[in-house]
């Protein structure tokens, strides 16, 4: 009674991780979890795309080729995303995202 | 497979032209290093030049990854159209800054996302065109190290920028998984009037992914606080060229990906629009900060653009096409007047342009015919642009034109309480406020064109007519 | 001299002017005042010339000038004048001419407030001008800017900031116009679909508009009535117009009141009429009660006023009653008199504004208990005076006695018993324009006002242009009536098909 | 000249008018230049007029068909108004008898107003209340007759109220205009239903129409449209409801007093009744309503003026009590003897009002009769002549009142009004003594110390002269035995009422009982203790009459409490209602709404990513259930 694993495992795995993501994207306080958790989501959509291209287009390989692009510009955005954190830690002297409200209303 | 490279000649001189600037900026001494601004205005004029040049040829490139049609092209042009006017008019702003070469090469960036969005044929160069421009406009709205309302609005705006992006491409993985295909015309096929509820909840993730750059209003939270936080030239940048270059890849996702589904998103469409028309103005009523206020107005003239969008039809293309190109003067315009403005007096409250046409009647002037022009006052363009938009929807969404028409003279309410301080009030000191050359320049361009296009829209309506029709042609 | 383009020279004149005086430097006080009087001068001249140059046998539009505009939504910008706005182009440039010479005194800002003025004249003068709706609505709401910045810098404090009264007066009339908006663009749309090509010229939407499901005329009547009516200070949407009048600045209010509001009236014929008959038959009831219901209303409301300007605001909101009352009758006489009762109230209206003006300049005050005995001190001013409130109560010799009548002969046909309470209006309207008028110039002289100057010079050309006209007209009604009944006519037998109610008896 | 007169009557009206322009233009500065321009005018009209006059009674083809041409004032579709003269024996005899009065009145005003600052300008108002006067005489066209009306209406109105300095003067003048008002409403509606049912207001056309109009709609239009058109005269000419303008009007000078409120414009609505009694002839109920309201007024009118104190008020009610004469007699059928009296009745009772100014200019403006005496002394001229006219209005023959109100009396018996002829009858009693109680009063009996009277100059009492001879024979021209008048001016056929020799003899008894009454109480005793005595036992009878049946105060309570009061009520439901609730309301409204969307801003950027998430959710949903068919959520497979 082995179940070979189909598209939905991989579906609902990249789901679940997504929705981990997300959590920790609205709980955490602190920038930097916030930020890894932002590239939780991006993994989970990764796993999405590769899946798809190995059971729904075997022979294409757009869903890689994607997810390679993904992977790159999450690298990217990272980078930038740790710089604005060190510039607003040397300015603020804190992380917290709630302390971040000046600009409202 | 030959690939035409004259198609791609627009990017690749912008990119060879962002370089240049970065690497120019290495070799020019600190001093000297106004004269970059100039070499940028001129390049984009040059590239500008070059895609009107190029305006009959079009083509595709890689099996439709990569669509240059007259509809890219008009586009292109109000990309490039909006980067030569923010640099020229914002010029002594970016001086005061410092690091002009990273600034410059960073707009030219973001422009080159942009004209690639426009092209985008499929969800892989949409998304790269996508990040390029966000991740250009992250460094640009937190530009001011120093100056903490310009970091926190930088990092407001990578992290929700970021978590936008993920469920974009969640959405789209999603499309891909169901339709099997990533090119927008396959997809268009491929996609029947009878939704499987993966493809709903894809193209939901896709409306909030684009939706939040196009800041319409469950997705617009952001808007408001960048704005106000990033300097005022990249505020001006972004409120035209991101907004204009997401409203290009809107309709190509949803009027040549998902024809088939329009039946659904029509009415999705109409509400988002409505309420995000209503919620802009609305909040604008009261706020006191001038780039917070026009954050709002933007927000609200996204809501206008987005009725184009309801019908799905060559008028609504034209439409949007149309209110896109005119309310890059309108906002530039304004932006340019509170970018200056804030040079001399180091101000944004609206209580500080107390005696403005005293002190300098182009600026005050520069203003009130851009706010008219959003609000859409005839003599001006945004009279004939909204004229166009909700001729479409007057038919079957007649509420929703009575909501559009009626909210924007509502935002006349706000536009004339800042009128009324400028012309009104006598000015705390009335130092008349010289304008240097370029800063001139561009206001009287800006009120030229909004004047013209207002009062004779003809030349205007017939190069978007046909760049509507080129939309539907592949 | 057919090819000169009058028209155009017309509307053009006071733009010209305004751009030249952007030029002068800021104190050249006279200079400005002169070039702006020139300006109104020529398009007056130049307007007096084509009222008589009319050839009123032949009817229809003349001095016409098409230029194609914007070819995909059929817009020409498309002049001409016919029997229905000749007298209003007349009268718009005849209260532009007099607002110049009736804020001869202000100088505090001057260029900024004749630049503004001039283009105000240009822009009123378009919709009067105009023969396509586009047009129509591109003149109709370019008006509103230089208005609001005209009130919010030389307006007058009284019971309301002159900032509430200009954001008032401003936002109100385009709520109108946005609704008005939204049934342009839905007729556009439906009529482009009947006729194949869109057009927008009145000829052109009046004969597509012809195909129209009765449902549909009526529900875009009902926004136009809404837009116009507004503008017309129609009984419930009137709260902007005597908070306006008080506030604005005499100039202002002498246009607002002698001619901005007649853009409705002149809206409501040539567009909500002409182009939708069945749409006008539903309505029409409605229109006739709420006019009495304007006209009632607003002449007790005067009777309770003690400032000068709001007795006139809320005057000219009875007035108006009666245009409305006119129009709903739906019939040859009624039309024409109210085409004619707009231009007699526009010239009166005008007269009464720079009288008060002056009134407001020498003594400081509109309040009537402070006011008394002015007929000893400034007996030109009592003269101008009361020959306004003998005009505004309707008084036979006078320009708008005959119109009234005519507007009571087709009413009282058509609407028996309603028309019995306009007409009982005139005894109101005696009452409180009297009041005002004995209660400000006679009675016991206040030595306060001693020192008070009578008007003399430029400040008599107000009361002169307009004095002569509300005389001459009144003796000699045919000069306006022939011209208004030339218009007239071809457009009720135009719609007369779909007009059973009310046909030319 | 007579030829040239009668087709040109239209320069009657418009030498005055002319006059006021020159005077307003031109010679304002100089008084005594606009003076002799005003007269000249008015001269000049009456020597057209009575050319005019002469030609239409001496041909009797002007009786059957009038001379009417006119010229178009504006024409439209369904609606025709010409504007013109039309000359027959009635409108020929009024342009005559108003000009005539009008030149002796105007050199009277002369004398009188000299020295008033306002001099030209009093005379520049006079001029075109005379011209509105004679337009409103010979206009053909009802239309052009209402123009008329309401000009002369604003020259009382300016007249009235010319000592504008004085409260009491802008009040009245304010009043007389109001009521006339309201009496122009009435009589306005009655012009647009002939509009409307005949299509022309020309009265030739009309009087053909109408004649032939009761076959085919009920009686009750024309019978609602002849009481329509009758409330103008009520109001114009002070019939009873309207009548309270009329005494407060003496507030102008007395020239004007002497013009316009006894010999011209009060007769008008007697002139527009006569006109159009083509329409009233028609329906009986209308003359009735007409007999009883004029018969009403005169007795009426003349209690009040029993008990008055001052001259000119005395006066006033006097034309008030004649004119409703003159309406008792159209009412009762009698045109003839209406416009009789209406002749003699403007001559005699100019010439008391002119004999009263000139006392009044002697006496510095002190009106109480009761403070004058024996002036008869020191003002010979003015005295006698004011005799002459006390005897005309008493009626004692030969005099002119006698021949008219003798005739109206006699019309009223014939007619049958017999309780009409009682109260006519008492009327002229009562006439009788409340004239010559004024005359005992200011010129007999001893001499008030303070009071040094002087006669007045010659270019004032040559016109009470010139007034005193047409009142003493002006009434000749209608005598029973001679009966002219009655051959000119009639309704349908002339008929000359055989004289009644009883009536005659009833009449000039009750006018010498009248004067002996007075006589005994005011001029035989010094002290007038009977009088006084009299005047306590019927005390409240006496204060009654004294403030005029108190209408005066009903029509001031109303018009402060319910007209004033609703205008406020109007205006306040107009700024909180309408204005306050509706405009105000909806703009705060959308300013909360917007302050409270403003505060969701909380700057909280977790927050921003929660609203994001729930807008997807929301996007969700309504992509699910917005679609035409709703989505059939059909779980399966994934492709």
């Amino acid at each position: 009674m082995v179940t070979t694993i189909s598209l939905t495992h991989y579906m609902v795995l990249s789901a679940l991780l997504f929705g981990i993501g997300l959590f920790g994207v609205l709980a955490k306080r602190n920038a930097i979890a916030v930020l890894i958790c932002i590239e939780l989501m991006l993994n989970a959509v990764n796993i999405n795309l590769v899946a798809i291209s190995k059971y729904i287009t075997p022979t294409l390989f757009t869903g890689q080729l994607f997810a390679i692009f993904v992977i790159t510009v999450a690298a990217a955005e990272v980078g930038v995303g740790l710089a604005i954190i060190i510039a607003i830690y040397r300015n603020r002297v804190s992380v917290n995202l709630d302390d971040f409200d000046w600009l409202k209303w | 497979m030959n690939v035409d490279l004259s198609l791609l000649a627009p990017e690749i001189a912008m990119a060879i032209l962002g370089l240049g600037v970065l690497i120019l900026g290495l070799l020019v001494p600190k001093g000297s290093r106004h004269g970059l601004g100039w070499v940028t205005a001129l390049g984009l004029l040059g590239v500008l030049g070059l895609t009107i040049s190029g305006w009959n040829n079009q083509g595709f490139l890689y099996e439709g990854l990569f669509v240059v049609d007259q509809y890219a092209i008009f586009f292109k042009i109000t990309f490039l159209t909006a980067a030569f006017l923010v640099t020229l008019g914002c010029m002594r702003y970016v001086d005061e800054m410092g690091d002009q070469s990273e600034y410059y090469s960073m707009i030219l960036f973001a422009t080159l996302g942009m004209m690639v969005l426009a092209s985008a044929g499929d969800f892989m160069t949409l998304y790269l065109g996508l990040e390029l421009m966000t991740i250009a406009f992250i460094v640009l709205v937190c530009f001011r190290r120093t100056e903490t309302r310009s970091v926190e609005a930088g990092i407001k705006y990578i992290l929700l920028a970021g978590m936008s992006s993920a469920v974009l491409l969640y959405g789209l993985s999603l499309v891909y998984g169901v339709t099997g295909s990533v090119v927008i015309s396959e997809v268009g096929q491929a996609v029947t009037t009878e939704p499987v509820p993966a493809l709903i909840l894809g193209v939901a993730m896709l409306v909030a992914g684009l939706g939040f750059k196009i800041s319409a209003v469950p997705f617009h939270m952001w808007t408001p606080d960048v704005y106000e936080g990033a300097p005022t030239p990249v505020t001006s940048f972004l409120a035209v060229g991101s907004k204009a270059a997401s409203f290009a890849i809107l309709l190509r996702v949803f009027v040549a990906a998902l024809p088939g589904l329009w039946a659904h998103w029509t009415m999705l469409a109409a509400i988002l629009s409505a309420v995000t028309i209503i919620v802009g103005n609305l909040v604008a009523i009261p706020q006191t900060n001038i780039k917070r206020l026009l954050a709002y107005s933007s927000i609200a003239q996204a809501g206008y653009i987005l009725v184009g969008l309801v019908t799905a039809s060559e008028a609504g293309i034209k439409g949007v096409m149309f209110y896109a190109f005119l309310y890059v003067f309108a906002t530039i315009g304004a932006f340019t007047v509170a970018a200056y403005f804030y040079n001399v007096t180091g101000s944004d409250e609206i209580k500080d342009y107390a005696g403005l046409s005293q002190r300098s009647p182009l600026m005050a002037a520069v203003m009130v015919i851009s706010m008219l022009s959003m609000a859409g006052i005839p003599p001006l363009a945004g009279f004939v642009g909204k004229f166009y938009l909700f001729k479409t929807i007057v038919d079957n969404y007649l509420w929703l034109a009575l909501i559009g028409l009626i909210m924007s003279m509502v935002s006349v309410y706000y536009y004339l309480r800042v009128a009324l301080v400028m012309y009104r009030d006598e000015p705390v000191d009335n130092t008349p406020i010289s304008l240097s050359g370029p800063v001139a320049l561009t206001l009287i361009i800006t009120m030229v064109a909004t004047l013209v296009l207002g009062i004779y829209p003809g030349p205007l309506s017939e190069v978007v007519n046909t760049a509507a029709h080129s939309f539907f042609l592949h | 001299m057919d090819g000169f383009p009058v028209l155009l020279t017309i509307l053009l004149a006071p733009v010209v002017a305004a751009v030249i005086m952007a030029f002068i430097p800021r104190e050249e006080h006279m200079l400005i005042k002169c070039i702006a009087a020139t300006g109104t001068f020529i398009s007056m001249a130049l307007s007096l010339y084509v009222y008589f140059a009319y050839d009123q046998s032949l009817g229809g539009l003349q001095f016409v000038q098409q230029i194609p505009w914007i070819k995909d939504l059929g817009v020409t910008f498309f002049l001409g004048v016919d029997g229905i706005s000749l007298p209003m182009l007349l009268l718009t440039n005849l209260i532009g001419f007099s607002a110049v010479f009736a804020s001869w005194n202000v100088n505090h800002r001057p260029r900024d407030f004749f630049i503004l003025l001039c283009l105000l004249i240009a822009g009123v003068m378009g919709t009067f001008v105009a023969q396509d709706l586009f047009i129509f609505l591109l003149f109709y709401e370019v008006v509103v800017i230089p208005i609001y910045i005209l009130v919010i810098i030389w307006g007058s404090t009284k019971r309301v900031t002159k900032e509430y009264a200009g954001m008032k007066l401003t936002i109100y009339l385009l709520i109108g116009s946005a609704f008005l908006l939204v049934g342009v663009i839905a007729l556009f749309m439906k009529t482009a679909a009947i006729s194949g090509v869109p057009d927008m010229s009145f000829t052109g939407l009046a004969r597509a508009a012809q195909g129209l499901s009765d449902f549909d005329q009526k529900w875009l009547f009902a926004l136009m009535l809404f837009g116009f009516g507004s503008l017309l200070s129609m009984w419930p949407f009137h709260s902007w117009s005597p908070d306006g009048y008080a506030g604005a600045p005499t100039a202002v209010s002498m246009i607002h009141a002698g001619v901005l509001k007649k853009i409705g009236g002149y809206g409501l014929i040539r567009i909500a009429l002409y182009v939708l008959p069945v749409g006008a038959k539903f309505w029409a009831p409605v229109i006739a009660v709420l006019g009495v219901c304007g006209v009632a209303y607003a002449a007790m409301a005067a009777l309770a006023q003690k400032d000068l300007k709001y007795i006139v605001g809320y005057s000219s909101v009875s007035h108006m009653g009666y245009v409305l009352l006119a129009v709903a009758s739906l019939n040859v006489i009624g039309l024409n008199g109210a085409v004619a009762n707009m231009f007699a109230h526009g010239i009166m209206a005008a007269l009464f504004f720079s009288t008060i003006g002056f009134i407001y300049e020498k003594t400081h005050t509109r309040w009537i208990p402070d006011l008394g005995g002015l007929a000893r001190q400034a007996p030109r001013l009592a003269v101008a005076f009361m020959l306004a409130a003998m005009a505004s109560l309707g008084l036979p010799g006078l320009v708008s006695f005959i119109p009234e009548f005519t507007i009571f002969v087709a009413s009282f046909k058509v609407y028996g018993g309603l028309a019995v309470v306009a007409i009982a209006g005139i005894i109101i309207t005696a009452l409180y324009a009297l009041r005002a008028g004995a209660n400000t110039l006679f009675g016991p002289p206040r030595p306060e006002y001693d020192s008070l100057r009578d008007i003399r010079g430029p400040e008599l050309v107000p009361l002169a242009v307009l004095g002569t006209v509300l005389v001459v007209g009144g003796i000699l009604p045919f000069l306006l009536f022939d011209m208004v009944n030339s218009g007239i006519v071809p457009l009720m037998a135009e719609i007369s098909g779909a007009l059973q109610l009310g046909g030319s008896f | 000249m007579v030829e040239f007169a009668m087709y040109h009557a239209w320069l009657v009206p418009l030498l005055p008018a002319l006059a006021f322009l020159a005077i307003v233009f031109l010679t304002r500065p100089w008084p005594m230049l606009s003076a002799l321009v005003a007269v000249a005018g008015i001269v000049g009209a009456f020597v057209v007029s009575a050319f005019a006059a002469y030609g239409v009674f001496t041909n009797p083809e002007f009786t059957e068909k009038p001379l009417v041409y006119a010229v178009r004032w504006f024409s439209m579709p369904g609606m025709q108004i010409d504007v013109g003269v039309q000359l027959d024996p009635v409108s020929a005899m009024m342009i005559f008898m108003v000009s005539m009065v009008a030149s002796l009145i105007f050199i009277y005003a002369i004398g009188y107003m000299k020295g008033d600052p306002g001099f030209s300008v009093f005379f520049s108002y006079v001029s075109l209340f005379a011209a509105s006067m004679l337009l409103l005489a010979i206009s053909s066209n009802l239309l052009e007759m209402f123009v008329a009306w309401e000009l002369v209406g604003l020259c009382s109105y300016l007249l009235i109220g010319f000592y504008s300095h004085k409260i009491s003067a802008r009040e009245a003048a304010k009043k007389a205009f109001i009521t006339c008002r309201i009496a122009d409403f009435g009589l306005l509606l009655g012009l647009l239903s002939l509009q409307i049912i005949f299509g022309t207001l020309n009265l030739v056309e009309l009087s053909e129409k109408i004649a032939h109009f009761e076959q085919y709609t009920t009686f009750g239009v024309l019978t609602l449209i002849a009481v329509l058109v009758f409330i103008g005269p009520i109001g114009k000419s002070g019939q009873f409801p309207l009548h309270v303008w009329l005494p407060d009007a003496m507030e102008g000078p007395t020239p004007v007093s002497a013009l316009i409120h006894a010999a011209t414009m009060v007769v008008a609505g007697v002139y527009l009744v006569a006109r159009t009694m083509f329409l009233f002839h028609e329906v009986p109920g209308a003359m009735e309503l007409v007999a009883i309201t004029g018969g009403f007024t005169a007795l009426f009118a003349a209690t009040i003026a029993v008990t008055q104190r001052e001259i000119k008020r005395i006066l006033a009610y006097s034309t008030v009590s004649q004119i409703g004469y003159m309406m008792l007699a159209l009412g009762v059928g009698s045109m003839t003897a209406s416009l009789f009296h209406m002749w003699t009745h403007a001559f005699f009772k100019a010439l008391m009002f002119l004999g009263a100014g000139s006392v009044l200019h002697a006496l510095h403006h002190k009106a109480d009769v009761w403070e004058m005496g024996g002036l008869i002394k020191k003002m010979p001229i003015t005295g006698w002549t004011f005799v002459i006219g006390g005897l005309a209005i008493a009626g004692i023959p030969p005099f002119a009142g006698f021949w008219s109100k003798d005739e109206i009396l006699a019309v009223t018996l014939d007619s049958g009004h017999y309780v009409l002829f009682v109260m006519a009858a008492f009327t002229a009693f009562l006439t009788a003594f409340y004239m010559w109680r004024l005359i005992f009063l200011t010129f007999f009996g001893e001499e008030n110390p303070e009071n040094h009277p002087h006669e007045s100059p010659p270019v004032m009492t040559l016109p009470l002269i010139g007034l005193a001879i047409l009142s003493a024979v002006g009434g000749l021209v209608g005598t029973p035995w001679a009966p002219l008048w009655s051959e000119w001016i009639f309704y349908g056929h002339p008929h000359h009422a055989e004289p009644n020799y009883w009536v005659m003899i009833g009449s000039i008894v009750l006018a010498a009982a009248g004067i002996y009454l007075a006589y005994q109480l005011y001029c035989a005793d010094k002290t007038k203790a009977r009088a006084k005595a009299l005047a306590e036992r019927y005390n409240h009878i006496y204060t009654i009459l004294y403030n005029k049946y108190y209408i005066d105060e009903i029509y001031l309570w109303f018009n402060h409490t319910i007209i004033d009061g609703a205008a406020r009520l109007f205006y306040l439901f107009d700024i909180y209602v309408v204005d306050g609730i509706i405009v105000n309301g909806l703009g705060a409204l959308t300013c909360l709404f917007g302050e409270g969307l403003r505060v969701s801003n909380t700057g909280r950027l977790q927050n921003y990513a929660l609203v994001f998430f729930l807008g997807v959710l929301a996007v969700v949903v309504l992509l699910a259930f917005t679609g035409p068919s709703s989505a059939s959520l059909t779980v399966g497979g994934v492709k």
